[in-house]
């Protein structure tokens, strides 16, 4: 296992140390429920927006904190879903009069210990509403899961909740803006890699040095298939092909376009996948009017990437441009 | 009509964090093979405390102990685990408010709430290869030796044994819950951690009172060694 | 190899016209000397900052243009300096009347290439000047190389020097600024794992399952010793020894700590990195000021992580506080 | 007083095209040993240019030739080569201005600035192991031959020699420049892969000047092969 750990047990409550000293301006930590807050406290007039998940996919859930982003975030270990208490703890923490909106990402864990913390604290009075994730194409709908899975979409679900909270939108708008991205935003992603969860040790799932998993989940789940490694520009355009034909997107339309890394490919192999969606969303007729290209929901050590398109309208356009500040940053 | 006192409700609890701790790395290993192999850590995450805190919880009656150890669940165990056993304690909880006893009757509409309650929270039904393909079994037996010879250590043998048999029974299915659910048909061949848990409780459970039996599934029986 | 790659020998231009292309309002391409200046252009009022070096250390060089950083950079190929012509034509494309300060990490390749540039440049009249960086720790200087190299330290000199250029200070200012910052910045890099050069297809190094390279440089060059893995705290004592006592720093320093991934390691494990070093620097009686947890200065896909110490005066404090827009961002 | 045409020039430079192309991967692979493996293909993206571009390069004199290669050179070839090529093949071009022919004593001193160019840019000198190992030997060479018998076909043969010789005399040198200095001692062992590429382009213009001799270094015999 070729990783900066102590203690496996103890590597999520020792990031999440480092990311609590290196923002002491910014956020505030409380190691028992390893949730990290905004450090400037909730503002009674602003609806909260609050997420939380298992670890493992930094910068999403604790590293969105900050304005303009989410108010609160905990985590459980990796790959796990937090505690039920970590997630009510969470909601109390980032109670609000305007409300607090839970971003869930669609997995059965998730989605139990949020449903149980909104329950227990809306018993206390806490008006708590969920909102479901669900953006990557690569697994279907069926009657036996718990549905599509939600992954880098996620970031500009809180982008624009987190935009619409700060600007003095009520629960109900907050809460339409979550489905008018959601319904508006898919991705689909490919590993190259496996990675090793620090207290498993071992990588979650095995793979042929020339092989590629096409339709990945941030936790290693096997998407659509496995394949040979193609090259960068068709592995690209299976991926661009997957995202925009499943809402569809139209010709005409203005889009956010992400090429979101998994966590160990380099920003230089994002950049030749970006330079290659770029010119098949323009021969779509597509307009790419933001773009986003770096590691916004990963999945450890993961070689791999994902291609998110969003579409857009003058009012998310807007809660784009919006200013936010959170733990990942440059200078 | 037998009665099950308090005592031997807390020593059930202790012995079932015996088996959770002695098992944290073998449950995970069994979860790995088709899941993600977290089971076994996030399930002694929890009873580790409940070990540890024994003295100081609160045993005024089965129902406030039991509201305990649910809170403890609520706030140490992580992924689905935490939501399933977490409610799974609350529902028994709810139903032994005030007591310090309980009929082999009230043991049986425990479980049969905490198996609705499991239900409603996780949407899983008999057959999705779960744990509840092991809880419905026992519920059965509670049900049937409630109703008739009421003997304490026969339905524990019995429950043993069903919880054993889901096993094997739910061996070749295929999951269509918790993260085992996303490898589809991968998941065909492997037995499910949850059951496995709990026909190894029960057979611990079993072995503290002294009520020989054999595990059938190999997986019990190394769990159990 | 598991990349995103089409042609290896295409690598380069093809991951620069992404970033060119996500960056139009910011940044203007040339791929003929795979240069990149700013949109903006020079202004003749202010000394340019000039930069370029091999590729694979991004977003160091390329993506470190922009106002306040780098007028513009060239790239050569992975690992190898530019061409000779296309430092020459960065010189003359950010040519100032203020001047150029040309920022050399101190490699051999790069110091001939530069070298050369700036003569060419200097014999047309242009006001040119090299400053070379050397921050690392790890190889002691000897009769025989270059010296020291030059390695995540620079993202500081860059800052500095494009701040104080932004704010109108001249060559000589500047110059001494760069040397301020380099007098005063040390780092050390340790690699868990090698990386693979596109176009060589092959690890630059061997390195066992249970290895490091203490010292590593960014290139793959060997660094202070071989040794077995250890746990995260006592590689971050190692590293902290070594830079805080070269300078010394010492008790009472106001500095900006850097724990920079060099490609393959994600951020959680950096953070954990930060936790101790914070500690160690909180306990060395430093004050932490500033801090930079992520990718300044890669080595490809390299698992690995350098930690950076610059001691700060208040005039650097002023200058990394200075507002500053590049291609690496979030939002 | 013997002779060399800008046409013998001219096809020096075509054979050193080809001798640097097909020898691409494998003095990078030589450059990988102890280097970074970049050296073949930096000086093939240069000679590449070179061999294209042929026709259209200015040959007005050699002078001009040369300048014209040399800024190829600069434009096209990263790394240590660059510099190092393009300021020999510069100085080269400075003392042949306005000449379509060159008498052994200008090739020697055309050598001699190149060494010095090559010196002042990069630092080296004699025994640190770089290409300046096989240049300065091979000067020699032409200064003695200059001087004494100015048989061109016995001069290339013996400089074809003394950078052969220069392959083994240094393999066991500890690299001081480029980045095989950074490998410290264990660049000791390895042929230098400048050193190599000069002796298999003089082997390869003896070649095709139907100049017989036998390479004694293994690397030489193989990129000539
Ligand atoms: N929806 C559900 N209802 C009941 N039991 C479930 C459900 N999902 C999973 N389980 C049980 O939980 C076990 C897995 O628990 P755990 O590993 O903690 O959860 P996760 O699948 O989130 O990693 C399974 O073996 C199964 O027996
Ligand atoms: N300072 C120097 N002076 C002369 N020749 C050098 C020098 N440094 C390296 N060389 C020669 O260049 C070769 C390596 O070239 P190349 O691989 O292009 O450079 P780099 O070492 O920058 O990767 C070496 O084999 C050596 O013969
Ligand atoms: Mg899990
Ligand atoms: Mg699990
Ligand atoms: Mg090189
Ligand atoms: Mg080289």
């Amino acid at each position: 296992m070729k990783k900066f750990v102590n203690d496996p047990a103890q590597f999520v409550p020792e990031f999440m140390k480092g990311i609590a000293l290196a923002n002491p301006d910014l956020l505030d930590y409380t190691p028992e429920f390893q949730m990290i807050v905004r450090k400037s406290g909730v503002d009674n007039a602003k609806v909260s927006i609050v997420q939380g998940s298992g670890s493992g996919h930094e910068p999403a859930h604790v590293m969105a904190v900050g304005p303009g982003m989410l108010t609160g975030a905990c985590q459980g270990a990796v790959f796990a879903a937090p505690p039920v208490d970590a997630c009510y703890e969470t909601i109390k923490k980032c109670a609000s009069d305007a409300g607090v909106l839970v971003l869930v990402n669609n997995y059965q864990g998730d989605r139990m210990a949020w449903d149980m913390a909104t329950e227990m604290a809306t018993a206390e009075g806490i008006n708590a509403r969920q909102f479901w994730i669900n953006d990557d194409v690569a697994v279907e709908d069926s009657l036996y899961t718990v549905g599509r899975r939600g992954v880098a979409g996620n970031f500009f679900v809180i982008k624009a909740c987190g935009a619409a909270a700060e600007q003095g939108k009520n629960l109900d708008e907050v809460e339409a803006i979550a489905k008018k991205v959601n319904d508006n935003v898919r991705t689909m992603g490919v590993a190259l890699t496996s990675c090793i969860p620090p207290a498993k040790g071992t990588p979650i799932f095995e793979i042929g040095d020339d092989e590629m998993e096409v339709g990945v989940g941030i936790h290693g789940e096997p998407g659509r298939r496995r394949e040979k490694i193609h090259p960068a520009d068709q592995i690209t355009e299976e991926l661009f092909e997957a995202v925009s034909k499943d809402i569809p997107f139209n010709s005409g339309d203005r889009i956010a376009l992400m090429i979101n890394g998994l966590g160990g490919t380099p920003i230089t192999e994002l950049y030749v996948i970006y330079a290659k969606a770029h010119e098949l969303a323009e021969k779509a007729g597509f307009t790419v009017v933001r773009n986003y290209v770096g590691e916004y929901c990963t999945s450890l050590e993961m070689a791999g990437a994902s291609l998110t398109i969003l579409r857009l309208d003058a009012e998310l356009e807007a809660l784009l441009d919006a200013p936010a500040e959170t733990a990942a940053r440059i200078f | 009509m037998a009665e099950i006192s308090q005592e031997q409700v807390e020593r059930a609890i202790k012995t079932t964090c015996a088996t959770v701790l002695r098992n944290e790395h073998y449950f995970s290993d069994l979860d790995g093979l088709a899941g993600d192999g977290d089971f076994g850590t996030s399930l002694a995450t929890g009873f580790r405390v409940i070990d540890k805190e024994w003295d100081q919880i609160d045993k005024t009656d089965i129902g406030a102990m039991l509201l305990k150890i649910s809170m403890l669940v609520s706030k140490h165990v992580g992924g689905s685990s935490g939501p399933i056993w977490g409610t799974g304690f609350m529902k028994g909880a709810m139903l032994t408010r005030g007591k310090t006893a309980i009929s082999l009757q009230d043991l049986a509409d425990m479980l049969g709430s905490a198996i609705e309650g499991i239900q409603a929270r996780g949407g899983a039904k008999l057959g999705d290869k779960t744990l509840l393909d092991a809880l419905i079994p026992v519920h059965e037996v509670l049900k049937a030796h409630a109703a008739g010879d009421q003997d304490p250590g026969a339905t524990l043998r019995d429950a043993a044994d069903a919880a054993d048999k889901a096993i094997d029974e739910t061996r070749s299915l295929v999951a269509h819950r918790g993260r085992a659910s996303q490898v589809g048909e991968r998941s065909s061949g492997t037995p499910d951690p949850g059951i496995v848990a709990i026909a190894t409780i029960l057979q611990d459970w079993c072995k503290d009172r002294g009520i020989a039996r054999t595990p059938k599934a190999a997986e019990v029986a190394k769990a159990t060694a």
